[in-house]
């Protein structure tokens, strides 16, 4: 079984998405919500390790609603997925556990 | 404040919109300021720049948008707004997707230089 | 499925609060348990009777009673937290000789063991730090 | 020299809280003015009559209370933040329909035009973000 | 809590000691839930591995320091506390400066196994 | 006249001292109190740019009380002084304004 992350803070001035890339496995998946949903930009810090992880399999989702907030529709990064409150219900069901960065 | 001279006080704005209430809060605090005769500017910079880009479509995080929120700062008494050059490239960000247009984008050495005419700071 | 929540945010100030409410709606929502509700921190705030946000934004104390009372969850505020945020109920604020107390209806002062107890019970315990 | 200070962090979960706090004494020991303390934010709970802290954690509300008699500091509560945050004075809490009040004495609810209205009056206005 | 079966429960402790409450706050859950007859463990990583420098001398900022607090988790039913490698290594931290000597030092991979153990996490 | 600093974030998890670091001019000060003392630091992220500062003349301070609450005694790098709250009063009168970077 395996772990889903919620990541709620902007990787420009928070370490928390870094810090999940860290320790975050093959068969984990990654939810971007709040201010969190800065890290689905092509310029954020942690792109380059986050394209590296979608490309092992790592499913990294992002909150549709707080990305649509922020003006964010067009800037969102290819291989992220967009999904709302009842994925995200669904992913905690998916995965046995849950760990918040925040 | 009768006899005091106008001061001036510039407003930093640090944080992403939405995520924490402090983006709001710098915000209600320029337009308060605005009414009591000081020489107010305001500064965008690191997650603070966030909070200009357009097309924010708030309605389903149940809050104004600052999209459409910071156009009223050019009616207030808001000398001068500036944006911080390297945070918006740092994040990718071209004037042209800003929702204000008459921002005054300056690079790091101008902020220092521009701390430094200030009275006041407000810091958010 | 059943879950329960931590809210370690505080309402007005963090958007976790708000994040943590859309959650319980949504796992109501698709026919899932929620069986209890721990505020720890800030997120004891979010239980004072006193609240009194502006029309035009959301009314967290009110919105937690309702889904509380329809759908049978518990609502407990860590105590120790609470206490010294100034979040007292009647017998805290008679026991501590303070002239008003401000827990809402719905609402229920309860150690942190009700944290372990929520993991325990539950299939799944999901935290919304701020 | 006269300062003022701006206070956004919680207290008992922010150690800017504390640090404001000392800030305040030692200005004050050096024989400066301490013209207002505005609290903002999550600030504003430092304010209310119910903190309830143990007996070995500082009682910042006392503190305060304290510090303003003998030095006649302002201590003002942002009143937006103040009723949204569950922060009421007994006029609020009569408006509002609200069963009690809790702003301690000492402490004033006012408009947010107070944080330039003390920039403008003092040398100095130091910030303290949680 | 009767017919339930004994549970995994692994807390995370990632935030730096005083700063913020949520170092006590996740001390103070685990030392609560240690009643419960549970499998617990403690992991700390990231700015939560500050909390187990020895020499913290707290008394000047009024709180009990997490030098003479940590000691006391071995008495209670925590069967294993972690430390992360790398974000000791990140700070220079070695093993000698730590105040507890009976802990498991684990690298990102085996916090990646440790997670996928537990029944539940609770994140501070 | 110039600008104090202060900086209460760790560098390890916030880039608030990094921020100021970009912005810090030779003539302002920098304070580094509550978890702003892990800055102080030779393991510090900001490291490098914080000796460069300071060989640049800027003075870089860290809080005693914070520092040793937090058992960081003996392993505050060289060239950080180390100052009190009537320390950082002080500092606040000898510069024009205070930036709380948080």
């Amino acid at each position: 079984m395996s772990t889903l992350h919620t990541i709620n803070k902007s990787p420009f001035s928070h370490s928390t998405l870094a810090s999940c890339l860290q320790v975050c496995g093959k068969q984990d998946g990654i939810l971007l919500l709040e201010d969190g949903v800065f890290g689905a930009l092509a310029s954020s810090p942690c792109a380059e390790e986050l394209a590296t992880i979608i490309e092992t399999g790592v499913r990294v989702y992002a909150l549709k609603g707080d990305v649509n907030a922020r003006g964010l529709q067009e800037k969102i990064r290819a291989g992220i997925l967009l999904t709302d409150y009842n994925g995200f219900v669904q992913l905690s069901i998916e995965h046995k556990c849950v760990q918040s960065w925040y | 404040m009768n006899q005091t001279p106008s001061k001036k006080i510039l407003f930093i704005s640090r944080h992403a919109p939405y995520g924490t209430s402090l983006a709001k809060d710098a915000l209600d605090a320029v337009l308060s300021s605005s009414a009591y005769d000081q020489q107010l500017s305001l500064l965008f910079m690191d997650d603070g720049v966030f909070q200009l880009l357009k097309n924010q479509a708030s309605g389903e995080i149940a809050h104004k948008s600052f999209s459409s929120l910071l156009p009223v700062l050019p009616l207030y008494e808001i000398n001068s707004i500036y944006v911080h050059y390297e945070s918006l490239k740092k994040r990718q960000i071209t004037i042209n997707e800003l929702v204000l247009d008459s921002v005054q984008i300056i690079d790091s050495s101008a902020i220092c230089s521009l701390l430094a005419q200030q009275d006041q700071l407000l810091s958010f | 499925m059943i879950f329960s929540l931590a809210i370690y945010a505080a309402p007005y100030t963090s958007q976790a609060s708000d994040s943590a409410y859309r959650f319980a709606l949504a796992l109501l929502e698709n026919g899932h348990t929620l069986y209890r509700v721990f505020f720890y921190q800030d997120g004891v705030h979010t239980a004072s009777s006193l609240n009194t946000p502006p029309q035009d934004e959301i009314h967290f104390t009110h919105n937690w009673q309702a889904l509380a009372q329809q759908h049978n969850i518990d609502l407990i505020v860590c105590i120790a937290a609470a206490l010294k945020r100034g979040l007292l109920n009647k017998q805290e604020a008679s026991r501590y000789d303070k002239p008003a107390f401000n827990l809402a209806e719905g609402f229920e002062i309860s150690g942190l063991g009700q944290l372990v107890d929520a993991a325990v019970i539950s299939d799944r315990l999901i935290t919304f730090g701020g």
